[in-house]
């Protein structure tokens, strides 16, 4: 198994490592923000942010291509900051990977948050920690385990992605041509051994994550 | 060590939803001060509004003299001991001990002197590398209590801290934080639903319903002089008596028939209520079956049938009714009074109390 | 109606972790058997078992003579109150209460007859629409009772029904309970953890402790002559007092300066323990501290520092130390004793017991 | 807007509803059933009934081409039995639909069914329920915001299905072509209007089931 093979498994981890943190950190600032605040339209924010969880992957991928695509003013501006368009290249194909991730991690991080006591918290607070250290030393502790799911999801889901990133960054061999990606060519090219090699791989890593 | 005062303070939830009336008590130091009421009487409320949990929807609270309504919860220099505990499960007991020193910046050694001193205090010396999961109720009270005494904190805020443990336990770590309060003579807070801790360990007793407080007195006093057949029936157990009656003649009658004279001395401050209905509140202890009292008040007596005979060991309580109220008596136990007995009791009119039946509130009387 | 046997009845919920021990106990037809213990000792595992929700290990369990150990919990016609009610939030109380009758087909009238009646018994009657989360716990309580009732089942099962409601609630359905049984006359057997309810409801008490029973008897039979030194001081309150020491010459001496004198006719049975150490247990209502009881009781009397007098309103506990053992005194209230008082301690020693210092079994005297 | 706008959403709707209840239904069953045994290797078993969450659309799809394939035999006797294979017809796109609704559902029943008291299920068997009857009267009903919320849950999982559906399923219009396959074909054959109009009614409906 040459370099074929281990092309689209490099490409894929080099998206997901990238993908996965992002969505993760990002999740964790959002989550900590809308759980210390109550604010009008808060529920209309969260519905927001859980969108992509529903939406089919063609319906984020084409969000996607009208956001960044080369008529949009963030994609024109892009392209003249840097001389490419966004579309089709490695920092899509960790867009794409990071907005599907986004929200399965985000609802693991709310619902770890919301089930930490909050007298627990008050005590904190009473004991002379403010609202950093709470969350550093109290809540973020007892809430490990749906930290660690959450990041564990995030990271399953931007492995698996396949409709926004096939037609947000294409399949582009050597750069945004991912295992799940390859798995469609192969098929439909009839290369069924090379699928069954990246199928194997992927249903392996899989039971280990769950 | 400090003192506290509290300048007509509310609490609303939302509009309209008021938890805390207009509450006003100034609290010297040292005292050991219990809110006692039923659940949704405003007393955990107002104890996390000390703390700063809660903010103060209008009024003033003064902390040694300095108004702290703004002060966030980190800068009271208050300890409080929350009912489930709140201990952190993530770290063992030496660090839940000692996580208010190291939040404050305290130096290592210090801290590791203050834990110890605690813990040797509160006997929990062999439990310090425990999680708090391996410790039984008692323990976990302790650690709760340790973490609150280390901080050698200007008072202590205590928040229904026996209601988890069983009644054995409660009996044994109230007697624990007596002698704590003895030793440290730290202001405390303790808030109770539970009225025995509020007679044993105050120093002064404030009784709260519905977000008023109905009455603020030493317990002696309380319980002697209840100001409302609230506090009257909600301090004491089993719970003082109350008869719908007419005051006629020096004497209370709950019906036609059994007169209960009332002693002259009592009876002057009762005459403007002749022939007005009246609330007759007289406590357990105060109804008698030996014979030798029944010989001397013979003008106080009333037939019953005992429906329940209770013998909890050192008493009995004996249920009955009168004019289809329900009437409970404390006796001697062992007499073998059982159910269906039927029996004279005596009613020490020196010790009845009369309220308005209108508003509740007792009539004062020349004892 | 029913009567039941336990047969050496084991329960083990992994290799060699055993709840309950050798079970044995034969409860008549209208009994009130109250189970009592710590937690952990096995009690509300037993009543799991008689319901059919835990499977027997080992031994046999026979309602009104049939083996029932494998008959599953639908079909033994017993009816269990829970100790959190276990009342059903999508249902209102109505067809909570008719639930079990619903289960079984019965008729629709037969039915509305039956709930109806257990609604007037337990004064359900304006509540029959709502559903349980609008109920105050005393009520929901009721309806628990109501569920069980309703179905005039052989027996009833109640797992410390009574744990989850505030203090004055738990005294006054302690009551109803009892009120309930006089009416009905079913077989009940109860589980608390609470002595206090065990003393006051039991028609037997059967005390238990690390999957053992430790004592089977009438309330008063086991207050007064406590199989051992658990038993004595699990039931009462405040606990028995227990003191180290030696018999010596007719007396006991727990140090070497103040020897308490046991009556003549008590020591003879002691005569064999003479020179050895032995604990002593007495009741803190039976440590005096009023003058006649000390004139009269010259000899055996102890002088003790007060280390916290707590007056509960119709009596005072006083706590202090004998030989580094809290000692807990029942005094009359309202005499004004305060901590750190001296004053000397008269032991009734005609109720003191005795225990093996090693088994911790009582020495059985003559009285 | 004729019928190329609407047969991709009859198509879809045909689907997703067959799909929905399958997955339902069978999530229920399983979930009954496993609450109530003990037995070894249950764990493994819950596992594999969540692969498909995390896997990529492309691996189910060709695993779901290697079972029902026409090379495989349950392909080959469906095709002797019906004169037909199963890949890209009707029922294939009904089967990718299913399976990746299905581990979504079925998660959602056993959190529901696990969150329930269990002395309230004890209450009724001491009250002369059998465990059928306790399930139908006790443990559904007070699951049953989990239930609603599962099956929706499924719904929109399968309505948004594209990777699986498009590789086992194929899109062919008017059979199975769905409506974010047709997104992703008019994409890219740059035919964004009418891509617009799927992505706009797909987001309505998305909206209104969170």
């Amino acid at each position: 198994m040459g370099e074929a093979f281990w092309n689209p498994v490099f490409v894929s981890l080099r998206v997901v490592v990238v993908a996965s943190i992002l969505s993760f950190l990002l999740a964790l600032i959002v989550a900590w923000f809308l759980k210390k605040r109550r604010f009008k339209g808060k529920v209309f924010v969260e519905t927001f942010l859980m969108l992509p969880l529903v939406l089919p992957p063609t319906v984020i991928g084409f969000g996607l291509l009208v956001i960044f695509g080369r008529n949009s003013w963030i994609g024109s501006w892009f392209e003249q900051l840097f001389g490419q368009p966004i579309v089709f290249t490695y920092l899509a194909a960790v867009i794409a990977a990071s907005i599907v991730a986004f929200p399965l991690v985000f609802q693991m991080l709310v619902n770890g948050f919301e089930a930490v006591d909050e007298e627990l918290e008050a005590a904190a607070r009473q004991m002379g920690a403010g609202e950093c250290k709470v969350f550093i030393y109290v809540t973020l502790p007892l809430a490990w385990r749906s930290v660690i799911s959450g990041y564990m999801l995030g990271f399953a889901r931007a492995l698996g992605e396949f409709g926004a990133t096939l037609m947000f960054a294409g399949s582009i061999f050597g750069v945004t041509q991912t295992m799940p990606t390859s798995i469609y060519i192969a098929v439909e090219s009839g290369n069924t051994e090379m699928a069954y090699y990246w199928v194997i791989s992927i249903v392996i890593f899989a039971f280990a994550l769950l | 060590m400090a003192e506290l005062k509290f300048d007509h303070i509310y609490k609303r939830f939302a509009e309209n939803v008021a938890a805390v009336t207009d509450f006003n008590l100034d609290i010297s130091d040292e005292e050991f001060i219990v809110f006692v009421g039923p659940s949704g009487c405003g007393k955990s409320t107002t104890l996390r509004m000390i703390a700063g949990l809660e903010e103060i929807t209008e009024g003033s609270l003064y902390i040694d003299g300095d108004y702290v309504n703004d002060t966030p919860p980190k800068n009271r220099d208050i300890a409080m001991v929350f009912q489930n505990y709140a201990l952190y499960p993530h770290m063992d007991v030496f660090d839940n001990i000692a996580f208010g020193l190291k939040l404050r910046k305290f130096k290592k050694e210090d801290i590791k002197a203050r834990v110890k001193n605690a813990s040797h205090i509160l006997g929990l010396d062999d439990y310090l590398q425990r999680k708090p999961k391996a410790l039984s109720g008692g323990q976990r009270q302790r650690v709760a209590l340790g973490r609150a005494i280390v901080r050698n904190p200007k008072a202590f805020l205590m928040d229904e801290p026996l209601s988890n443990l069983d009644a054995k336990l409660r009996v044994q770590m109230r007697s624990e934080i007596i002698k704590l309060h003895h030793r440290l003579k730290t202001t405390t807070i303790y808030v109770t639903h539970d009225q025995t801790e509020a007679m044993t360990m105050a120093s002064r007793i404030v009784v709260m319903k519905d977000g008023y407080i109905q009455q603020i007195g030493k317990p002696r006093q309380v319980y002697l002089y209840p100001e409302n057949t609230f506090v009257g029936g909600f301090i004491g157990s089993p719970s003082m008596n109350f008869l719908e009656g007419t005051i006629r003649n020096q004497h209370f009658w709950f019906n036609e028939h059994v007169p209960l004279k009332i002693p002259e001395k009592r009876f002057h401050d009762l005459r403007q209520y002749d022939g007005k209905t009246i609330t007759l509140g007289i406590r357990p202890e105060d109804l008698h079956e030996e014979q030798a009292f029944l010989d001397k008040m013979q003008k106080s007596k009333v037939n019953v049938m005992i429906d329940i005979a209770e013998i909890t060991g050192s008493e009995a309580v004996l249920y009955t009714n009168i004019g289809n109220q329900e009437i409970r008596a404390v006796v001697n136990p062992w007499r073998n009074i059982s159910q269906g007995d039927q029996l004279e009791l005596g009613f020490d009119m020196r010790k009845a109390h009369f309220f308005n039946p209108d508003t509740g509130v007792r009539i004062k009387l020349a004892n």
